[in-house]
């Protein structure tokens, strides 16, 4: 079967800053998939990408079978993304929120109802504007909106931020609900306990490419079948550039 | 980027060099007619003068614009998109905005003792500094920086977006005008019959040398672009070599 | 004459040469820094004929043989 | 398509009836340009009355600057494309809902400017049916232009400069057609005016069209 994502190479910019700088990745269906690195790695640029909000500049990039060097629109609907932004409407309740958000995916608004629920939004709470809520509240709403639209592949960029011990504790439960119901989910977190406790697999970023795990002393627990498919997918034999930074070819 | 000699001898091609005396020939020969050699008209004076390099500024300024909407079209086409046709309608639609310029201020200069005033609101003219400000926009929208398909493809469709209000605005703005009592503007193409013979031949030239010359700014602006794109490429490799290395060492 | 006919040419010609020497200006710099011109040789095929422009009547219909700085030397 | 113009209209104007910022923001504005207006030109009502199609005009192409940059701020601020482009609408509906939703605030500021032109300028109201006309199509093909251009700006740094830079200029005709139709109602030859309309409403089917194809592109480049 084919990868749920797949990059090869991938190169992305910011104007002329290379986010990824020839990252290459595969996620498998029902693959849960911790993207770790230090600040600045490009966790979020792969996580951009992956949604189609980035432009691949080169390499190639496939996502739940779509090419999104050819069209990046066409995985949208399939996708759901938890950024740094929360991307709700401040004005608006949570409830209209959430009915817009599902409805602008062309989903059923009946379903909305549970989910509310199941975020705590029960009640009077879902008729508050967002812009009143608490930050952790909007970051419940943002998880809810992800949830409502039934999203195939879930794209979270620090999902743990924001969120109260118990919203932390909901946000694990949905990720294990959501492995169990085949989804695909790639994050990235900090946090790197409760990130090891849900993903079947670390992804090491550093310098905008997926690379071997930095300094194998401290990664003793190596998870054995897994982390070799990872391996594989790593882009070739990390490029031996082992003179100074500012070597060019 | 390996650095070989820092001064490197000039690039031009012969074709170019060619080009730009040509048109240096024949601009001064223009100028030499029309400010020597024709007489001075019977109606206008010496200010006939003033119409041997006005009208083909206009000319070329269309000509320009229209270039840059063809380039940005075949840009937009799928089957035709290359790079060269981004920094041609670039090029193209910079010395246009150029000699739109020119043909503001030579027309204004030509217009204070002819109408004793700078300005009147003279269909084409006020059609021509609409269209100066329009594609000043689109000069502006140009160098905001991006990815080099992400901008040339925003830039060729903001240039098509603005050519199509190009006949409306002549059109609105011609019959605007119609609707007062225009003044009795000395048409300078109904003008053109009148003309002795070596006036005419001096206008003629005029269009062709200023056409030449508009060809050699553009391809030299056009290089101008592929050195910058080119430069960005290599910023690119060298700061995907940075980018990298800054993996390898953490 | 009167002015403004002189005027007109001047700032014709003026902004044309102005701009043609910037743009000339600004590539040779831009191929500096870059550094990397495709040719490293003279590309002076045959046009290395340098005969100073002149401005006026003298020769004025012989083609090709002027060096070809900008166009819009000042009437 | 149009159920998600729908959709986006709707979102918008309820947004835009919660937070009020174009009644209490946009609205005193084009009061304020009007008074301004007054005060460049002196008090005399021979000289505000004649000028006052083309006052209200301008006042309307200066608000529809102000609506736009606000269309696109509610969209989650600086990542108004993201929010847009994740929400999996279809761009042609997003284009004709955002626009729609941007003219029918502007319907309603002109509804209150037509009363500020009428107590400050003395402008007699004339021809209403001409005046409704064109601002019905005026106003489409305002907002459209600037829905368009909007996006074309929206994530932009330079964004509040560069709107009315490309804005400005393509919508001359719109000014120019609207202007006279209103003068031609206002001076009480309403059938002047059939030429000018036909203007603006080719200007607005024109951009409608242009837009619905061209939002898409636009709105993921960049």
């Amino acid at each position: 079967m084919a990868p749920a994502v797949r990059l090869h190479e991938a190169v992305a910019l910011a104007g002329r800053f290379p986010l990824l700088a020839g990252a290459s990745l595969e996620v498998g269906e029902g693959e849960v998939v911790h993207l770790r690195g230090p600040n600045g790695a490009g966790k979020t640029s792969v996580l951009k990408v992956l949604a189609g909000l980035l432009a691949v500049h080169s390499g190639e990039a496939t996502v739940l079978g779509r090419d999104l060097v050819a069209d990046r629109r066409a995985v949208r609907r399939e996708i759901g993304m938890l950024g740094h932004q929360s991307f709700l409407y401040e004005e608006l309740t949570v409830e209209e929120n959430l009915r817009f958000a599902v409805r602008a995916n062309r989903g059923v608004v009946t379903g909305i109802r549970p989910v509310l629920e199941q975020f705590g939004f029960a009640g009077r709470l879902a008729s508050i504007p967002v812009g009143r809520c608490s930050a952790g509240q909007q970051r419940r709403a943002s998880l809810a909106v992800l949830v409502a639209r039934g999203a195939r592949l879930w794209l979270l960029d620090e999902p743990h931020a924001g969120l109260d011990q118990d919203g932390r504790d909901l946000l694990d439960e949905l990720l294990t609900g959501a492995r169990a119901a085949g989804r695909t989910v790639v994050f990235a977190s900090h946090e790197l306990e409760r990130a090891e406790a849900i993903a079947d697999r670390v992804v090491h970023l550093a310098g905008g490419r997926v690379v071997e795990p930095p300094e194998p002393t401290g990664a003793s627990d190596s998870p054995a079948p897994s982390a070799q498919a990872a391996r594989q997918t790593i882009s070739g034999p990390a490029v031996p550039v082992t003179e100074d930074p500012a070597h060019v070819a | 980027m390996s650095t070989p000699a820092r001064v490197l001898p000039q690039d031009r091609p012969a074709a170019l060099r060619v080009l730009g005396a040509t048109a240096l020939v024949g601009v001064v020969a223009t100028v030499w007619l029309g400010l020597f050699v024709t007489p001075p008209d019977q109606f206008m004076g010496n200010l006939v003068r003033l119409l041997y390099i006005h009208p083909p500024m206009a000319w070329v300024a269309f000509l320009a614009y229209g270039v840059a909407t063809l380039a940005s079209l075949l840009y937009l086409w799928p089957r035709t998109r290359a790079e060269h046709f981004d920094r041609l309608a670039g090029a193209s639609a910079e010395v246009g905005v150029v000699f739109t310029g020119l043909t503001l201020v030579s027309g204004s200069i030509w217009g204070r003792p002819t109408w004793g005033a700078w300005w009147v609101w003279d269909p084409l003219l006020t059609t021509t500094a609409l269209l100066f400000v329009l594609y000043l926009g689109y000069l502006a929208l140009r160098r905001v920086p991006g990815e080099f398909h992400v901008r040339a493809r925003r830039s060729a469709m903001a240039a098509l977006i603005a050519f199509v209000d190009v006949p409306i605005v002549y059109f609105s703005v011609e019959w605007w005008r119609s609707l007062h009592q225009a003044p009795t503007v000395l048409n300078p193409t109904t003008h053109k019959t009148y003309v002795h013979g070596s006036m005419f031949w001096t206008l003629l030239l005029g269009f062709v040398s200023f056409t030449l010359v508009y060809i050699w700014l553009m391809a030299h602006r056009y290089r101008l672009a592929r050195l910058q794109d080119l430069e960005d490429v290599e910023g690119l490799e060298v700061a995907l070599e940075e980018r990298r290395a800054e993996g390898d060492a953490g | 004459m009167n002015g403004y006919v002189e005027a007109g040419y001047v700032v014709v010609l003026g902004t044309l040469g102005t701009y043609g020497v910037a743009l000339a200006a600004r590539e040779r710099v831009a191929r500096r820094r870059l550094g990397t011109a495709s040719s490293a040789a003279p590309t002076g095929t045959s046009a290395k004929a340098d005969f100073p422009a002149q401005a006026g009547e003298a020769s004025a219909v012989e083609h090709r043989a002027v060096e070809e700085t900008e166009p819009g030397s000042g009437p | 398509m149009l159920r998600d113009a729908v959709l986006v209209a709707g979102k918008d104007l309820r947004i835009e009836i919660r937070s009020r910022v174009g009644l209490n923001q946009i609205g005193p504005f084009a009061i304020a340009v009007l008074l301004l207006f007054g005060l460049a030109l002196g008090p005399d009502r021979r000289v505000l009355a004649p000028a006052s199609a083309g006052l209200f005009w301008v006042a309307v192409l200066l608000s529809t600057l102000l609506a736009v940059q606000r269309s696109y701020a509610i969209e989650s601020a600086d990542a108004a494309r993201d929010g847009l482009r994740l929400s999996g609408l279809d761009p042609a509906g997003i284009f004709l809902g955002k626009a729609s939703a941007v003219a029918a605030q502007l319907l309603v500021l002109e509804a209150g400017l037509t009363v500020g032109v009428t107590l400050l300028y003395g402008a007699h109201l004339s021809g209403a049916l001409v005046l409704v006309a064109a601002c019905a199509a005026g106003t489409l093909g305002l907002a459209a232009v600037g829905t368009l251009y909007g996006v074309v700006a929206s994530g932009l740094r330079t964004r509040e400069t560069l709107l009315p830079l490309l804005f400005l200029p393509v919508v001359a005709p719109v000014l120019l057609a609207a202007t006279k139709a209103w003068d031609a109602a206002l001076a009480g030859t309403p059938s002047h005016a059939g030429g000018w309309l036909d203007v603006l409403v080719v200007f607005a089917v024109l951009y409608i069209a242009i837009g619905t194809v061209a939002f898409g592109p636009l709105l993921e480049d960049g």
